[in-house]
């Protein structure tokens, strides 16, 4: 079983997937169905090698990384098709796959036309963000980085509403130019370790022994950090995201939302401190204060929202704020805790799309105002969507707690100041939560919606999100054991 | 004349006897498709002839290198036109040009390529560059229905002439310095070490005008945009693709073997800026498809200028993958373009709206080159963007490759644009997609070989790296 | 005992479980029969864990957050203070639950409400029983949900579902606090054990254990509505009375005072934090005994009592009176409880009107509610013997015992309450009870108490009268025996030096005699004649010092104008003029910028080959040129 | 060698300035640009011509030949170009041809 | 004697051509620039080039020229009344352009680091001989390409010149 290479069968079956679902372009259904079941046996591969955790780890393999394949690529550069697995990246696989899943289910009936192409878009994304997730070699990082741009145009800009054009290009061409200037920063790091070592490499557990000079290490480390704020999304280059957000389908939101934020946390968590330790540590108060002007400013400007999506799309900045104070305090606990909050952002976030996306299919708008009263229409969908705006409220029990608590615990040790800010976050994140709630689901209905209660298989969907969010939020247990060994060595402890 | 000789000239003697077969053919028969099916299976035979052939580095008497480098470009050249014969069959009709005239052309352009890729000495590398020039001339004013295009023609010939000028005034005055024509020789002496010579400083400044002229760099670039707007649509695949190849070439035939060549470091430094920067600005409000193309043509050159700057970090290489990656990519798109317009598209970007959906190949094709000049990963422009920038930060030269980097990013804006139009907005036409077999064929043969060639570098790096060390 | 207290939290947390899944297709009844079997379930079991205690015990149930050095698992803290909680939370919670089965009578959002409720009682055993801050937290803000979802429960009314939402909201900020003190706590003890961090007092310095003690204090601010945090709680009275009875007053909004007594021994140490508690809980006395002076809305007035005696308690912790505090604590939840309850009754029996104004002469036509009601009010206005009154006298005692200059002031101001608390209470006795309905609204039309209420509303009033009563009895005065809770709660006891009998009864008379004068003020007032008068007058707007007093002393208005407003307009301001306007334009303008550029660019020359040839010369011009300066 | 290299090198240099200035200013007429260029070319003949005399060898004069040829066809095709456009526009000014620009 | 010739011719060349060059009439000019490239035709004669000489007379004063005046007749550009001379501000940037260059290029012919070796072998006379031998054996390629591209000019003239089809 060992000699089966797991990690590059995760990366390639959805792409085969997608190549399998294009002669299907005139038969949507059956071609929903091979998707469907795509995603499912991904799923199972994903909860096979969970299966496989604890093992030891395969010879080779850096420190912590229980899976890990290695194959030769474009020798003559130092590239290797070089992935792993830790129990980082093992979480991210997971919600990685399961939410395609949902994706698959979420767009089951909602979208209406192009089915097929809609569904090779998230096999596709799929494919390259669990690229990004498993890759250990810098270069194929990139490549996969900037590959999910594409899929995700495309969602954004074949299914999405409004001004989806115009979103989709900014999406396109923020989050590339951030990319771009890392890629710079990548090449200089390689040369600068091979000039030092002679060893040309992409190899990141190689790369990380670099010595690197103050200044240049500042500037590299500033290119990373660009790149990984824009996708984090970060205050000041957050403005892609409300509108990306706005006009995307609800598949393409929950993938925005849940998987791709998540690559910048994860790039920096991977990349960015490991590789530049110093700069990140000359950098830090930079990345607080990004942090902490996200966390107050954007859930601030959630609450002025009169959009639905855009105002679920601010909280998510507000999310990524504490999850990039976790990591610019780099503890093993406020480190975990970001973790565990992307994981439990990327499940609460993506349930609030859903929902919304679900509202907004019966009522065919997205303004706040339109709403009212829902509690009494649609009883079973108001359930979950007091459960998830309360999941995002940080309401302890729930999954968000458990990260931004582990977040807080662990950042107060270091960064004071900045913690003391960040609390203040959790007030504005529930006055907008409980203005969202009480505007959609209380109240009198303000016009009159046509609306028919959740359907089995909108049911099943949030189920399975609300059980994610329940059962990390009240047993968070396994999911911080399988932190523990990576985040102990990435903050320095000896594997 | 030994067999070596005959061996080493052969793809240019099949070429030459091609075109005059193809001419007479077509006069016998008075039909075009004879002309065509001769045309390519000459370049065809011409490809795998220098592809097969052994490495001898200089024939005996001609004069001929068939070095790697000239082999593999010759090859590359040669297949080239072979595609764009193929693509030019049914577009050539729907323009309506006729005659045998064309395809000859074309095979003549082929073999000033190919005689400047072989060429030891400046005369054959000047002849071998006019000749292919000259073939341009004919070819870009061939589309006689449209009055623009002998316009395009016109101030091609007029500025290629007076480029010429300074390219062989420069070569004259190369020349009264070092005291032959032999590359090596020349370039040894005009660019020793050590304090410059004047004069061949002087003659080093008129060739690079001439060249910047072939490369379309700024600010010699104004010709692009004009005929790649009035050219039909493979002409300007192979002018972008192969032409531009060529000049690459030509410097990668002389540069290496020069001895210093830091002066001239500035005045391409300037080049590769302004290219890069008036290039991707230019294109990004354009409204017509090829002028935009054009002006990505220039910013795409600017990078190649940026790889030869660099070539204390294998900038050369690099220059030489992407001379290679661009011709391939530029193949891609102006064939799908003219795949698209044969099938009635008009050349602004909103007749493209929708034809994603209605013609999903030429469209599909057209994407995916786009996404590979924006240097999007997995393509063959994205490793080659890789290359260079790896080259330029290897050598050094900062400053440009963040200011190269930042214009590449502006550039994806105008590259979505069309895959936006494509793709993303709708209209009304329902027309079904008229695409031949042999079309399929070639495109498809470029998308494969921009996604293969982008993930599996390896081979042709390697090979490269011999013999551009 | 390990199986007894998981028990008692489970229980509850289990029936909203079943209610919430399966209540939509079980029977009405069947509903309200699993709600209320849990609660007492766990009544029982607490009684169980009572009957077995011997001293305190951690209990550990589970893991939950635990990594690295952070441990939070679900351990449980069994003492003297959480047990005692525990019975009366359980108890009177299980009342309120019976209660409500008559008073939710036919509502259609039943199973909800059952949930929610049995949600809240588990939330909060777990709030009282937690060993560990975060575990305390999870309780702290499961009840402050329960209670958002419960006072919005009507939530078709703006009004309510705005009540929900500004007390979660209110809450929350005094949340922060807690959470601020919780990480400071595990920075500088390691540890999130209550039980440990309270040992470990000596190993910081004081000004970390001063604020640590005022970030509790805000917390407790908050969730027990006391100045500057109070104005939720009036608020919140939109919720279902059984909801009021129970959250806002027996149970969840003592959780401020329980945090601190909890704490106390981290925290009692600091002279700075300790008077803090003590001023603001005399203020907030003081201040909820005036606002309810002037207050028509009889659900109101109730409102504002809790936080005068929430205030009382917070005295009482404030000089270190642990058992005192803890005294009046559950008295009050029983008194309280009752009030709310007798409240909910008339409300139900005048059909949903509140204002005490258009009450009147209910002594006959409702026996069953003003006989318990009476009891109540009794309790409230400290009248002896009734429980209330001893606990309450127990706190004034031990603010007399500090002494000196500050507790002095403290003492008048307690006594200025006690007072006050006589006249409201009785100003609504005579209100509601007294004489007949004399004033017909205009507004409602012709009304006449003729609702018959549920017998088990009416039957539940008189076990909580019997306890308001005789409460006393926990804990009487040394004089009269032992103080069973004292004994019991000795081990928490700060200890404040003794009095004599003589001081202790002299003082007891003070109070009794300044209760009975206040009921004396009420009765001249709106007594008989004073009655007729006052309602009239009551027609009128109000202004002055009763206008002043009725608004809440404006400070609602004032948190209104400096806080909402500015916080409304601001974010709209950062959205449009900020994100829009400044960094997403400017963006925007680059772009377009960049793209005129790109045009200007591109028409140079303009399509003429005279510029393209100019061009083209220009750069040999320049390459020359620069060539001939370098090399010359 | 008559005279020194130096001079005839000025000599050719002027006359391709000359040429330059005369593919420059007569815009308005074509023919004239074209007369221009032959006069660059001719200035590069010349200094083939002088390096070949230089050196003693006949490269250079060859590579004149060569020049020589190729104007002659690049000449024709001009003109017949010329020819053509004159039949649409009327006219020889090159400016009047600018339909390709951007707009 | 030999200096004294090549000085006069080489001046009358560049006085002809700058009459060339600014003479309206297009038929003058045209007469201009075959005076001076008959001189420049001495100038290569005086250069042991008298094969080139004797090609610079032929082709381009006669061939070329020829053609250029046909044209010019052809397209009845030659009428007086229409002959203006180009306006001073499109000459300026020429002027200033190309005198720059000229400027630049004579400072770094005339700069005495310019370091053409002097050969130092006698004056070598490049005889016909030599040239052809020169011409066939070394640069035979170049020979073919030529003839291919003349062969294209006339393709590409006959193309262009062919008659439009209706």
């Amino acid at each position: 079983m060992t000699t089966l290479p797991v990690l590059s069968v995760l990366i390639v079956l959805p792409l085969l997937g997608a190549i399998c679902l294009i002669p299907l372009k005139d038969r949507e259904k059956l071609a929903k169905w091979v998707a469907l079941g795509w995603t499912i046996i991904e799923l199972l591969i994903a909860c096979w090698t969970w299966s496989v955790s604890g093992a030891s780890p395969p010879s080779g393999a850096p420190p912590g990384f229980f899976l890990f394949e290695d194959f030769a690529w474009i020798d003559s550069l130092g590239i290797r098709f070089t992935l792993g697995m830790d129990g980082i990246s093992l979480l991210m696989v997971l919600m990685t796959v399961l939410l395609t899943l949902v994706c698959i289910l979420v767009s089951w009936r909602t979208i209406h036309e192009r089915t097929t192409l809609h569904f090779i878009m998230l096999l596709l994304l799929e494919s390259t963000i669990l690229g990004v997730f498993l890759s250990l070699d810098l270069f194929l990082f990139y490549l996969f980085w900037e590959m999910m741009l594409i899929p995700m145009f495309f969602l954004i800009g074949i299914w999405g509403h409004g001004r989806n054009i115009y979103s989709a290009i900014k999406f396109f061409v923020f989050t590339l130019s951030g990319s771009l200037l890392m890629l710079l920063a990548i090449i200089g790091i390689y040369l600068i370790h091979g000039s030092q070592s002679g060893i040309y490499t992409f190899n990141l557990t190689a790369l990380i022994d670099t010595r690197l000079d103050p200044t240049v290490g500042i500037w590299l480390y500033a290119a990373f950090l660009l790149s990984f704020a824009i996708k984090f999304p970060l205050v000041p280059f957050h403005t892609w995201l409300p509108d990306a957000h706005t006009d995307a389908p609800t598949s393409g939101s929950i993938d925005l939302a849940g998987l791709l934020l998540k690559t910048g946390a994860y790039g920096l968590i991977r990349f960015g401190y490991p590789l530049f330790p110093e700069a990140a540590r000359t950098l830090t108060p930079l990345l607080v204060t990004m942090a902490v002007a996200g966390i107050l400013y954007a859930s601030w400007i959630a609450f002025a929202q009169k959009d639905m999506k855009r105002l679920v799309a601010y909280s998510s900045v507000g999310h990524m704020g504490f999850v990039a104070l976790g990591i610019a305090a780099w503890t093993p606990l406020a480190l975990s805790g970001s973790i565990v909050l992307m994981v439990a952002h990327g499940i609460t976030t993506s349930a609030l799309f859903a929902l919304v996306g679900m509202l907004a299919s019966r009522a065919k708008t997205m303004e706040i105002s339109a709403y009212g009263g829902l509690w009494c229409k649609v009883p079973v969908l108001s359930c979950f969507f007091m459960l998830f705006a309360m999941a995002s409220a940080g309401l302890p029990g729930l999954n968000n707690f458990v990260g931004e608590f582990l977040i807080l615990t662990g950042a107060y040790k270091v960064q004071q100041t900045a913690t003391l800010v960040a609390f203040l976050g959790l007030i504005l994140a529930l006055v907008y939560t409980v203005r969202l709630v009480q505007e959609l689901l209380f109240q009198e209905e303000r016009q009159p919606l046509p609306m028919g209660d959740a359907t089995s298989q909108e049911v099943v969907i949030l189920t399975i999100l609300a059980l994610g969010v329940i059962i990390i939020g009240l047993h968070p247990g396994p999911l911080l054991d399988m932190l523990a060994l990576p985040v102990h060595i990435l903050t320095g402890g000896a594997p | 004349m030994t067999l070596a000789d005959i061996s080493i000239a052969l793809p240019l003697l099949i070429l030459a006897s091609g075109a005059l077969l193809t001419l007479l053919g077509g006069a016998l028969t008075h039909n075009g498709a004879v002309g065509t099916l001769i045309a390519v299976t000459t370049a065809i035979a011409a490809g795998l002839w220098s592809l097969q052939t052994q490495a001898v580095l200089i024939a005996p008497t001609l004069g001929l290198s068939a070095g790697g480098l000239t082999r593999l470009f010759t090859a590359f050249f040669a297949f080239m036109s072979a595609a764009v014969l193929v693509l030019s069959s049914r577009y050539n009709a729907y323009r309506d040009i006729r005659g045998e005239e064309y395809p000859a052309t074309i095979l003549f352009t082929t073999f000033g390529m190919v005689a400047l890729a072989a060429a030891t000495n400046l005369m054959i590398i000047f002849l071998g560059l006019e000749v292919m020039t000259f073939g341009f001339y004919i070819l870009v004013a061939m589309d006689r229905e449209q009055g623009v295009s002998s316009e395009a023609g016109l101030k091609y010939l007029l500025l290629g002439a007076v480029s010429a000028a300074f390219l062989a005034f420069g070569i004259a005055l190369l020349y009264c310095v070092a005291g032959t024509l032999a590359i090596s020789a020349v370039m040894q002496q005009t660019l020793a070490f050590g304090p410059p010579n004047p004069v061949a400083v002087a003659g080093w400044a008129c060739v690079l005008v001439g060249i910047a002229f072939k490369l379309s760099l700024v600010p010699a670039h104004l010709w692009t945009p004009d005929v790649y707007d009035a050219a039909p649509a493979p002409v300007v695949a192979f002018l972008s693709g192969a032409s531009k190849g060529a000049a690459v070439l030509l410097l990668l035939l002389l540069l290496p073997q020069a001895g210093d060549l830091a002066i001239l470091r500035v005045p391409l430094f300037a080049l590769a800026l302004l290219s890069m920067l008036l290039g991707n600005l230019a294109a990004l409000r354009q409204s017509r498809v090829r002028r935009m193309l054009a002006y990505s043509s220039i910013a795409q050159m600017g990078y190649v200028a940026l790889a030869l700057l660099s070539h204390r970090g294998d900038g050369f290489q690099a220059a030489a993958f992407y001379a290679i990656a661009y011709g391939i990519m530029s193949l891609a798109a102006f064939g799908a373009i003219g795949v698209l317009e044969g099938n009635g598209c008009g050349p602004n970007l909103d007749d493209y709206r929708g034809r994603g959906y209605s013609h999903p190949l030429a469209a599909g094709v057209l994407a995916v080159a786009l996404f590979a000049l924006a240097g999007i990963p997995p393509t063959i422009g994205f490793t080659g963007k890789f290359l260079i920038f790896a080259a330029a930060l290897r050598a050094g030269e900062i400053t440009l490759a963040i200011i190269g980097i930042l214009t590449a990013a502006v550039s994806v804006y105008y590259y979505l644009r069309v895959v936006t139009a494509l793709y993303l907005q709708r209209s009304e036409n329902a027309e079904r997609e008229r695409i031949s077999v042999f079309e399929i064929a070639v495109l498809g043969h470029s998308i494969a070989l921009i996604l293969l060639l982008g993930l599996f570098p390896s081979q042709l790096l390697g090979f490269l790296r011999m013999q551009l060390p | 005992m390990k199986k007894a207290l998981e028990l008692i939290v489970l229980l509850p947390f289990l029936g909203a479980i079943v209610n919430i899944l399966l209540g939509r297709i079980l029977p009405r009844r069947a509903v309200a029969i699993t709600a209320c079997s849990v609660i007492w379930g766990s009544f029982f079991a607490a009684l169980f864990a009572a009957s077995t205690y011997s001293g305190p015990a951690v209990v550990e149930i589970g893991t939950w957050l635990s990594t690295f050095d952070l441990r939070a698992p679900i351990t449980f803290y069994l003492d003297p203070l959480s047990l005692s909680l525990c019975l009366m939370i359980t108890f009177v919670c299980g009342l309120i639950h019976l209660y409500s089965i008559g008073y939710m009578g036919d509502d259609p959002g039943h199973v909800r409400y059952f949930a929610l409720l049995n949600l809240f009682v588990g939330a909060m055993l777990l709030l009282v029983l937690a060993e560990n801050l975060p575990l305390l937290y999870l309780g702290w803000e499961g009840v402050g949900f329960c209670s958002y979802a419960l006072i919005g429960f009507w939530y078709k009314e703006a009004k309510n579902a705005t009540a929900g939402r500004k007390a979660f909201i209110v809450t929350r900020i005094g949340d922060i606090g807690l959470g601020i003190a919780i990480v400071w706590m595990f920075k500088v003890f390691d540890t999130l054990s209550i039980t440990e961090a309270n040992q470990m007092g000596h190993l910081v310095s004081m000004e970390v254990i001063t604020a640590l003690g005022l970030l509790l204090l805000l917390g407790a601010m908050g969730k027990s509505a006391q100045a500057p945090l109070m104005v939720w709680l009036p608020d919140a009275m939109a919720g279902p009375t059984p909801v009021s009875a129970q959250i806002h007053a027996a149970t969840m909004v003592t959780a401020g005072v329980y945090l601190l007594m909890r704490m106390f021994p981290l925290i009692g140490v600091s002279t700075v934090v300790v008077a803090a508690i003590a001023v603001t809980g005399a203020f907030t006395a003081f201040y909820g005994a005036t606002c309810a002076l002037a207050e028509r809305d009889l659900k109101r007035i109730l409102a504002f009592s809790t936080i005068s005696q929430i205030g009382f308690m917070m005295l009482a912790v404030g000089c270190g009176a642990i058992t005192a505090a803890t005294f009046h604590l559950i008295v009050h939840a029983f008194f309280k409880a009752l009030l709310f309850l007798g409240a909910g009754c008339i409300i139900t029996a005048m059909q949903h009107e509140q204002d005490i104004f258009r009450m009147g002469g209910l002594r006959r036509t409702l026996p069953g509610v003003f006989w318990p009601f009476l009891a109540g009010a009794l309790c409230l206005a400290g009248v002896p013997p009734t429980g209330g009154f001893f606990s309450k006298d127990s706190i004034l005692t031990m603010v007399w015992v500090k002494g000196g200059m500050f507790y002095g002031a403290l003492y008048g101001v307690a006594m200025i309450t006690v007072f006050l608390t006589a006249i409201y209470t009785f100003r609504m006795m005579f209100l509601v009870f007294g004489d007949r309905l004399t004033v017909t609204p205009p507004t409602h039309g012709p009304h006449t108490p003729v609702k018959r209420l549920p017998r088990i509303m009416e039957i539940i009033l008189i076990p909580l009268a019997l306890l308001g009563l005789v409460g006393g009895i926990f804990n009487l005065p040394a004089y009269l025996g032992s103080g069973l809770l004292q004994s019991f709660l000795a081990p928490l006891n700060v200890d404040g030096g003794h009095l004599s009998q003589a001081t202790e009864l002299a003082l007891q008379g003070a109070a009794s005699v300044v209760a009975l004068s206040g009921i004396g003020v009420a009765w001249l007032c709106f007594g008989r004649q004073g009655r007729e008068v006052r309602i009239t007058r009551a027609e009128q707007p109000a202004s002055g010092v009763t206008a002043f007093l009725q608004a809440g002393w404006y400070v609602d208005t004032l948190y209104q104008f400096l806080f909402i407003r500015l916080y409304k307009w601001l974010s709209a301001i950062l959205w449009e003029r900020m994100d829009e306007g400044v960094i997403d334009d400017s963006l925007d303008r680059m772009a377009v910028g960049l793209g005129r550029t790109g045009q200007l660019l591109g028409r140079w020359g303009g399509g003429r080959i005279s510029a393209y040839m100019l061009s083209l010369a220009g750069g040999a011009t320049l390459t020359i040129v620069w060539f001939a300066w370098v090399v010359l | 060698m008559i005279v020194p290299l130096a001079h005839l090198l000025i000599f050719a240099s002027i006359l391709f300035v000359l040429g330059l200035i005369c593919v420059l200013i007569w815009r308005s007429n074509v023919i004239m640009m074209l007369v221009g260029i032959e006069i660059m070319l001719n200035a590069a003949m010349l200094v083939f011509v002088a390096g070949a005399n230089h050196w003693g060898m006949a490269d250079g004069q060859v590579f004149a030949l060569m020049i020589m040829a190729m104007t002659s066809a690049e000449v024709s095709l001009a003109l017949a170009m010329v020819v053509y456009l004159h039949r649409g526009k009327k006219t020889v000014n090159v400016d009047a041809f600018r339909e390709l620009r951007d707009q | 004697m030999e200096q004294t010739l090549f000085y006069t011719m080489a001046t009358v060349t560049v006085i002809g051509t700058i009459f060339a060059i600014s003479e309206k009439h297009p038929v003058h000019a045209i007469v201009y620039l075959v005076t001076s490239f008959f001189a420049l035709a001495v100038v290569f004669y005086l250069l042991a080039a008298p094969l080139i000489a004797m090609f610079e007379v032929i082709i381009y004063a006669g061939a070329v020229m020829v053609l250029f005046m046909f044209v010019i007749m052809m397209l009845d550009q030659g009428r007086p009344e229409d002959a203006r001379r180009p306006p001073l501000v499109h000459c300026l940037p020429a002027l200033v352009l190309a005198g720059v260059i000229l400027v630049s290029l004579v400072l770094l012919i005339s700069s005495r680091t310019t370091a053409i070796p002097i050969v130092a072998v006698a004056p070598h006379i490049v005889g016909v001989r030599e040239f052809a031998i020169t011409l066939f054996s070394k640069y035979g390629v170049a020979i073919e390409i030529i003839s291919m591209q003349l062969l294209f000019a006339v393709v590409g003239v006959l193309y262009l010149g062919r008659r439009r089809k209706q």
